[in-house]
């Protein structure tokens, strides 16, 4: 293993997605062959990355290297992958692996439509670009790379271009990414002020330099600046309009892993490069993920349209990993290092496990779309005959991402509510009030989940089809189902595994300077057993599968075999109320969600409208059609954004006057610079 | 002998056009010029590199900064001839203008890129000043070459702001001979001669004299508030004319203060132009990004954008070290990439006939090669990665985090404002549907090469940069 | 050999012994009503008589309405492994923790729900749906009524939960009887008591769990009947095992034991009571209102958290 | 020369300065213009008569021909032919542009410019007055509308500089002095293009109906 731990492995890597990415666009004027040979590439590189990934974190040799570069010294390719960074090209290896044997098939639809050829440029050069962000070391490096993987993000969501809702979901992802990138060149700028690097293990060695107001404005400016690629609210506006926008492969990329760079970079300089750090920072992260969390579950049951409520579950999710990252942060402040241990862990396990099914989830909803024609959750309906095998797989998604065990994400979930339940007892009031509240806020998140799974698994797979297109839809092909289920394969057996899994998450941990000599509070048992927070809880996910299974099975096996034998099953009509039952009579995705819509419009402020139209004008007792639409305000649209982009608009036009067409007033200009000018300097 | 040669060669193409009625020689002999003149420049350029100047006669000074941008306009240059040729005859062809306008156009053209030649070449600050006043006046009649009343106000204003611009840096300019007083019977006055009689020069005066220098050239320069003619002549000249105006003319005025800065700073110390230098850049910066925000007109748009990076490179400068490093680096890539983006947009504007923005849309389906190549463009001009205007905007924000912060902060922010609203609009024309009665296709492939070997050479530098160019860049930087 | 004997009691006890305490809120209803009521051990007559019919099933069901009893049974037997019924010396490490018994349990919700939108059927879909709405915001006063009880513990193990003794530590009788106060409401809403829903209902417009399995028959309907008695009992043993530790088995010592299983048996018979006298004397409440009463659970548990380390 | 003549000569120019500011009629402001440069050839020649270099006599008679005689034939024909007899409005009526010729006048001779005007202190006074004709022109260019009127207020501007120069002492070689006068004389016949093209286009030389171009 220690043979391609260097930096040849890691040329390899870039080299493999490179090519991928040229051989595409040289291809491009061949749909099929241009597809098979950045999909091969992207499964070739995707495997490399993989085994490059685990070879790092197993044998703990970090990477490092750089490459100078003849600009300046300030700026040079330098590579330092250790096994934080490795994790994370684990998980983007993963899940671009999958991505990519499901591109294969799922790509076949642009064919004729949109150049294949440059759809594969963008999709390896994105993949390549979350390699290079996780493992740049210097600020400039890494901003090109992050810049690159934004700009090529933003191209596969623009890539099917007809759409005008993609073009602007396209330009507010590319604005407010931009926006946020601002404010990370203004955190590395301050990291420079002080310490007169920007490569960053030169910050971490001179953090101590950096003033602590500076500090507390670097944390608040990495995390808006992150924060808005992770889609932390009220920075997540461009989220779910863009993740729905992209190929359904590129949107699990995009959700699965994309985001997830925003949390690297968080752990990287909070954990990482900016220890000590005040105890506010962890407090802040805390409330930014409950409220990530709840309103990202709360807007995802408003949603009908299936990828964006994907979309806003990322939101959610990433809440979820900020609440295990915010409780780290805090019990490092608190100098309790054993219990950010488990905060991390928990943060990172929940990365993995939400890459894998969040993954899965924009998967399969990509072959029911595929099938369908259609985002609108309200014309699916029973496609669970007609797709039994995707069905299938999203119910697992769907199971992982609600917490329900032994699916992976419970056991992540479950790891974050321990650390935020240690929280409760520590003996600091805010923090002690703030870890209540975040694990109330991951308490409701999980409940409001699973209703918002019950309703898009009902209202997609379930009952009978609401439009005509429903019947007409076939199972996927072999490598879009291949990919789905190897995402629900591994969605299950890291849940199982989890006992296997958290040491290795342990070891990335403890990678990190703060964490190098601390003891654990996390162990497993012979028998898998987790046991988290120095003996508070613990669990077996194996233990749990066993008598689960054995349960069902003897259940089963009674009341089939044991109980009744003469009696018989008739398959009949659903009881109709002595009406023609039809689709329309079913409940809607919206109707769905209703009640909880309604008992939570403080927050999201839906607005009804009830158009009646009547047979008869005069007497109005018989309407002829009655319409509801349920609508949710966007909140951060019209009481942030819009009064800023207002604002700057405003501004922009009084800028205009100074262009007033009158030649004198220009000279005047001139004239009035010229003596400020000369009257100043004298 | 190069320096010369490129003159010569320029005012006997602009002979020839005077001269000769027909249309293909007048073409070849203008392309001709700029070939010999790319040549030549490249020679000036090597040997400048390895020398640090060059004065062939005493007439003549090329420095490090001055071979750059000597370079610039020879690529530009070439560039700009090659697609005049097609641009023209795609214009006559629509019936817009006649032989005679286009005999007109290229002798102009080549009295004006000779003019700037002789400006960044000429070793006496008075024949540079002369020179550039030769710009203003033979581009007077490029900026209304469409003779449309809008055109006629957009000369008239580029005339008289101009012209009084000029003036201003004239006086300026004497105000810095004020120590050559006592030396007398020098009849010729030349750059090395201002910088090596610094000793008795009182600081007061060299103060007053920046300033009126400053104000002068840089209102040629185009840097806000003395910006007011750019937008108009840099829209309603014809494209070609555009590029040379943006891309090319606004450097060499721009360059003129730099030099002077040089000789204020060997008397005043370097504090004192600097403040100058980052006031007027963050200015020209915030107001471009703020204008563009709401810009109706595609090309005004590339004009306030060259504004803003005017803007860029004066602050670079401003910070100095790597800053003017960065600075010099950054007028290059804005230099090919401006002129990328006045070319495609002439593309852009032969094939939907108006300049405004809301008019046109679709272009990526309409014109797919001029398409991709004005968003590539896009992106490289507001800095993103991987293209080299993002590691000079880097550079020159480091350059200042340590001494200005807050003027940082609103360069970023300027940055980002500009970001959106350049985006915004390029959003709108890139995609969408194409109006009706537009058919798909580009016009002739020679409207696509000069453009793409322009972003074809920027995108080289910003990978690498040849070992004489950094040479001079480092040599120029230096100074700074 | 005692132990397998213990486990396989704690196993069974769940589904075995909860019909009957159905039967016995039923019993002591109809006794509140004037009425002589069916014997308390109908429920299991009942369930007998379901497991022997035939079944109709809707042509519109999928494998997921075919297995969501078989599995929502599971998931009840499942969490029943995870809580204290007698003798808390039976650590379950393995699956007894608060969070695995929740979520254990919010798998029978989760497919009861997708159940009874399976068939197309207008009531399914409205009853999956308020279903979903009540557990969802029931969520949160579940798990911090029982994290009061673990961080008093010190241990979110319930069967650790209920080996501390009720006034061991003086100082947490309060947040203990605010918890139980929230967990009383929770246990309401998640059993599908009144004033949440009326188990005895077939009104289209009130029903919320009678909605879902409506379209059930034979022995689905059975299993369901019977997963929703075991978590009646479920609840009921957590509530009375939970906030009131008395008498439950410490150690393995057959008399504790027998004492333990007798003071269960009384607790849960007093639960069946409350919960039998209230819904006699209460009326349903408004959908819209239930919120309110859930987040009031929720609070009354912040507190009680609030106040378990108090500073 | 006298010192004397040439401060006469010198408030010639400022007078036509302030002349150009006042006057309503085309034809005064080129009558203004025309003795204004005739004064600046009369300095000019001063200079010749000094130094005694023949050069300098000849860049004499190049800016008597381009600015006594070409130039005010240019604006004659100019207004001959479009019949302009009145100059365009100002925005300052007079009194007010009085108070504001005063003020630049003061400014220009304020102590805060007093190393400029002290390059030569035997012409303090000269330089202050060629320093305040130079504002003074700048001044005229905005406050005019008249288009004619603002090219002449920018070649007032220049020569208002060129006598600064001659009695700084900041005089150019001859042969950059004739490059100049060759620049500004190219530079006029363009201008008066220009200004016949405007009146063709716009029907008046008022540059205010220039209003196109704007954002």
């Amino acid at each position: 293993m220690d043979t391609i731990t260097n930096q040849t492995g890691l040329f390899v890597l870039l080299l493999l997605f490179s090519a991928g990415a040229l051989g595409s666009l040289v291809l491009r004027k061949h749909d099929a062959l241009s597809n098979e040979w950045s999909g091969l590439f992207s499964i070739a590189g995707s495997l490399w990355g993989l085994f490059f990934a685990l070879s790092v974190i197993i044998t703990g040799h970090d990477v490092s290297f750089a490459v100078e570069t003849a600009f300046s010294p300030l700026f040079s390719l330098a590579f330092h992958i250790d096994r934080l960074s490795a994790f994370f090209i684990f998980v983007v290896s993963l899940i671009a692996l999958f991505s990519s044997v499901y591109g294969i098939g799922y790509v076949k639809h642009f064919y004729k439509t949109y150049s294949i050829g440059v759809l594969g440029l963008f999709y390896n050069l994105f993949i390549a670009a979350m390699l290079l962000v996780v493992s740049a070391s210097n600020g400039i490096f890494f901003l090109i790379a992050w810049e690159i993987m934004s700009v090529t993000s933003y191209f596969l969501v623009v890539y099917d271009r007809n759409d005008e809702g993609n073009i602007k979901a396209g330009f507010l992802y590319l604005i407010m990414t931009h926006a946020g990138t601002a404010f990370i060149i203004l955190s590395f700028l301050l990291f420079y002020k002080y310490t007169g690097s920007f490569d960053f293990e030169t910050v971490r060695a001179n953090a101590a330099l950096i003033p602590l107001t500076v500090k507390n404005a670097v944390f608040l400016l990495a995390l808006i600046g992150f924060g808005t690629k992770a889609g932390i609210v009220p920075f997540h506006i461009w989220l779910p309009g863009a993740h729905p926008a992209a190929p359904s492969h590129v949107s699990a990329l995009m959700s699965g892993v994309m985001i997830k760079t925003g949390i690297y970079m968080l752990i990287r300089i909070f954990l990482g490069m900016l220890q000590p750090v005040p105890i506010w920072w962890g407090l802040t992260v805390l409330a930014a993920g409950s409220v990530s969390s709840l309103l990202g579950v709360l807007y995802a049951l408003t949603e009908h349209d299936i990828k964006r409520l994907l979309a806003y579950h990322s939101i959610e999710n990433i809440g979820i990993i900020l609440l295990g990252l915010g409780s780290a942060l805090t019990f490092s402040s608190l100098g309790m290092p054993s219990l950010a241990l488990l905060g991390l862990i928990a943060a990172l396990f929940h990365i993995l496990n939400h890459a894998v099914f969040k993954s899965l989830l924009f998967l399969s909803a990509g072959s029911v779309i595929n099938e369908t024609h259609t985002r609108n959750m309200e014309e699916y309906g029973g496609l669970i005959r007609f797709m039994p095998q995707t069905a299938f797989f999203f119910l697992v998604g769907a199971m992982a991402i609600s917490a329900l065990p032994p699916f992976n994400g419970f056991f992540s979930e479950w790891l974050t509510f321990q650390s935020l339940f240690k929280g409760i007892a520590v003996p600091d009031f805010s923090a002690k009030w703030m870890f209540i509240l975040a694990a109330g806020a991951l308490a409701f998140t999980g409940g409001l989940a699973l209703a918002c799974f019950v309703k898009a698994f009902g209202a997609t797979f379930l009952a009978r089809p609401r439009s005509p297109e429903v019947a007409h839809a076939k199972e996927s092909r072999l490598t879009l189902r291949a990919a789905m289920g190897a995402l629900a394969a591994l969605s299950f057996l890291f849940g199982i595994c989890s006992g296997y899994l958290i040491p290795f998450l342990e070891s990335i941990g403890r990678d990190l300077d703060a964490f190098r000599n601390t003891p654990s509070f996390v162990s497993v048992s012979p028998e898998q057993s987790i046991t988290a927070g120095g003996g508070f809880a613990s669990v077996s996910a194996p233990a749990f599968l066993f008598i689960f299974i054995a349960v069902f099975i003897i259940v089963s096996f009674t009341v089939k075999y044991l109980i009744n034998r003469s009696q018989r099953v008739k398959i009949g009509e659903t009881w109709d109320c002595g009406t023609d039952l039809t689709p329309r009579m079913e409940i809607t995705a919206t109707g769905f969600a209703r009640s909880i819509i309604l008992i939570f419009k403080g927050v999201l402020k839906p607005s009804i409208q009830k158009e009646i139209e009547y047979n008869d004008s005069r007497s109005r007792y018989l309407p002829k059609t009655r319409t509801v639409i349920l609508g949710i305000s966007d909140v951060y649209g019209s009481y942030v954004y819009k009064p800023l982009r207002e604002m700057i608009t405003r501004l922009s036009l009084r800028t205009k006057d100074i262009q007033s067409g009158n030649i004198n007033v220009y000279i005047s200009y001139i004239f009035i610079a010229l003596v400020i000018a000369l009257f100043w300097v004298l | 002998m190069e320096l010369p040669i490129i003159l010569t060669s320029f005012l006997v193409s602009a002979l020839i056009g005077i001269s000769v009625r027909h249309r293909r020689l007048i073409e070849a002999s203008s392309i001709a010029a700029s070939a010999v003149a790319f040549v030549e420049s490249i020679l000036v350029s090597l040997k400048v590199a390895s020398s640090g100047s060059y004065v062939p006669f005493s007439f003549f000074y090329v420095d490090s900064l001055g071979a750059i941008v000597m370079l610039i306009i020879a690529c530009v240059g070439l560039a700009v001839a090659v697609y005049s040729v097609e641009y023209l005859r795609q214009e006559t062809a629509k019936g817009i203008i006649g032989l005679t306008r286009v005999r007109q156009y290229f002798v102009l053209m080549d009295l004006f890129i000779a003019a700037m030649f002789l400006a960044v070449t000429a070793g006496s600050p008075i024949v540079t000043w002369i020179s550039i006043e030769a710009t203003t006046l033979s581009t007077a009649f490029l900026i209304s070459f469409y003779n449309k009343p809008s055109a006629m106000e957009a000369a008239w204003k580029y005339l008289i702001i101009n012209s009084i611009g000029l003036l201003l840096g004239f006086f300026g300019t004497l105000l810095y001979f004020i120590p050559l007083t006592s030396l007398q019977g020098s009849g010729f006055v030349s750059w090395q001669l201002l910088a090596a009689n610094t000793a008795h020069f009182d600081p007061l005066i060299a103060k007053i004299a920046f300033v009126f220098v400053l104000i002068g050239y840089w209102t040629k320069a185009g840097l806000v508030p003395m910006h007011t003619w750019l937008p108009d002549a840099h829209s309603k000249a014809p494209a070609p004319i555009s590029a040379l105006l943006s891309g090319v003319l606004l450097n060499v005025a721009f360059i003129m203060v730099l030099r002077f800065k040089n000789i204020t700073d060997a008397v005043v110390g370097v504090s004192f132009s600097r403040n100058f230098l980052i006031l007027f850049g963050v200015i020209s910066m915030l107001v471009a990004a703020l204008i563009i925000l709401t810009q109706t007109n595609y090309k005004r748009l590339l004009a306030y954008s060259s504004i803003e990076n005017m803007g860029i490179v004066s602050l670079g400068f401003g910070f100095g070290g790597i800053g003017a490093f960065a600075a010099i680096l950054h007028m290059i890539y804005h230099a090919l990439i401006k002129s990328t983006l006045f070319l495609s947009a002439g593309t852009v504007l032969l094939k939907y006939s108006s300049t405004k923005i809301a008019r046109v849309t679709g272009v990526l389906a309409a014109l797919t090669v001029t398409g991709i190549l004005f968003l590539t463009a896009f992106l490289f001009i507001t800095g993103t990665p991987p293209f080299g205007i993002f590691l000079t905007k880097i550079f020159i924000l480091s350059a200042g985090i340590k001494t200005h912060p807050a003027v940082v902060l609103v360069a970023l922010f300027s940055m980002v404002v500009l970001f959106v609203g350049f985006f915004k609009h390029v959003t709108a024309m890139s995609f969408g549907k194409t109006p009706e009665g537009i058919k798909a296709g580009e016009g002739s492939v020679w409207l696509v090469v000069p453009p793409l070997a322009l972003i074809a050479a920027a995108s080289y530098l910003s990978f690498h940069v040849p070992g004489f160019l950094f040479a001079l860049i480092n040599g120029a930087a230096a100074h700074y | 050999m005692k132990m397998t004997l213990l486990w396989t009691i704690q196993f069974l006890s769940v589904p075995v012994i909860s019909p009957l305490c159905a039967g016995i809120i039923k019993k002591f209803k109809a006794l509140l009503q004037n009425r002589q009521g069916p014997g308390i051990f109908q429920p299991y007559r009942d369930i007998g008589k379901l497991l022997y019919k035939d079944e109709v099933i809707s042509r519109d069901a999928s494998w997921i309405f075919r297995y969501a009893p078989y599995i929502i049974f599971t998931a009840t037997v499942v969490a029943g492994t995870g809580i204290p019924l007698f003798a808390s010396f039976l650590k379950n490490t393995l699956t007894g923790d608060l969070l695995v018994v929740i979520y254990t349990l919010s798998i029978g919700t989760f497919f009861l729900a997708l159940a009874g939108m399976d068939t197309g059927s207008a009531f399914g879909g409205f009853g999956s749906s308020r279903e979903m709405t009540v557990s969802a915001l029931a969520e949160g006063g579940l798990i911090f009524s029982l994290l009061t009880v673990a961080l008093v513990s010190g241990t979110t193990n319930l069967f650790a939960g209920s080996g501390t003794g009720m006034f061991a530590i003086g100082r947490s009788f309060l947040p203990r009887i605010l918890a139980f106060g929230g967990f009383f409401i929770v246990l309401l809403a998640e059993t599908g008591r009144f004033p949440f829903d009326n188990p005895a209902t077939h009104l289209e417009l009130t029903m919320i769990h009678e909605a879902m399995i409506l379209e059930y028959s034979g022995k689905r309907l059975a299993l369901m009947e019977w997963a929703s008695a075991n978590k009646l009992f479920i609840f009921a043993a957590m509530a009375s095992n939970l906030f009131f530790p008395w008498g439950i088995a410490q150690g393995p010592d057959t008399a504790a034991i027998i004492f333990g299983i007798t003071t269960f048996a009384i607790k849960i018979i007093i639960f069946c009571m409350v919960i039998a006298v209230l819904e006699s004397s209460m009326a349903k409440f408004r959908f819209f209102r239930l919120p309110d009463l859930l987040i009031i659970s929720f609070i009354l548990n912040v507190i009680a958290i609030g106040m378990v380390y108090p500073l | 020369m006298s010192i004397m003549a040439l401060r006469l000569l010198l408030g010639i120019i400022f007078l036509t300065v302030v002349f150009l500011h006042l006057t309503k009629k085309n034809s005064g402001a080129v009558i203004a213009y025309s003795v204004q440069s005739l004064a600046i050839v009369l300095v000019l020649f001063n200079s010749f008569l000094e130094t005694g270099r023949v050069s300098l006599l000849f860049v004499t008679l190049l800016a008597f021909v381009v600015k006594v005689i070409l130039a005010p034939l240019f604006f004659v024909r100019l207004i001959k032919k479009n019949g302009l007899r009145f100059s365009v409005s100002t925005y300052l009526n007079i009194p007010l542009t009085l108070i504001i010729i005063a003020a630049i006048t003061a400014m220009a001779h304020s102590q805060k410019l007093a190393p400029l005007v002290n390059i030569v202190p035997a012409n303090h006074a000269l330089l202050s007055l060629a320093l305040s004709a130079m504002f003074l022109s700048l001044g005229l260019i905005i406050n005019r509308k008249g288009a004619l009127s603002q090219i002449i207020g920018i070649l007032s501007f220049e020569n208002s500089i060129i006598v600064f120069a001659v009695f700084a002492g900041l005089e150019q070689s001859p042969a950059l002095q004739a490059g100049i006068m060759f620049d500004l004389f190219v530079w006029l016949v363009i201008a008066t293009v220009f200004m016949s093209m405007i009146y063709r286009h716009f029907g008046s030389l008022d540059v205010t109906s220039m209003r196109h171009l704007k954002d």
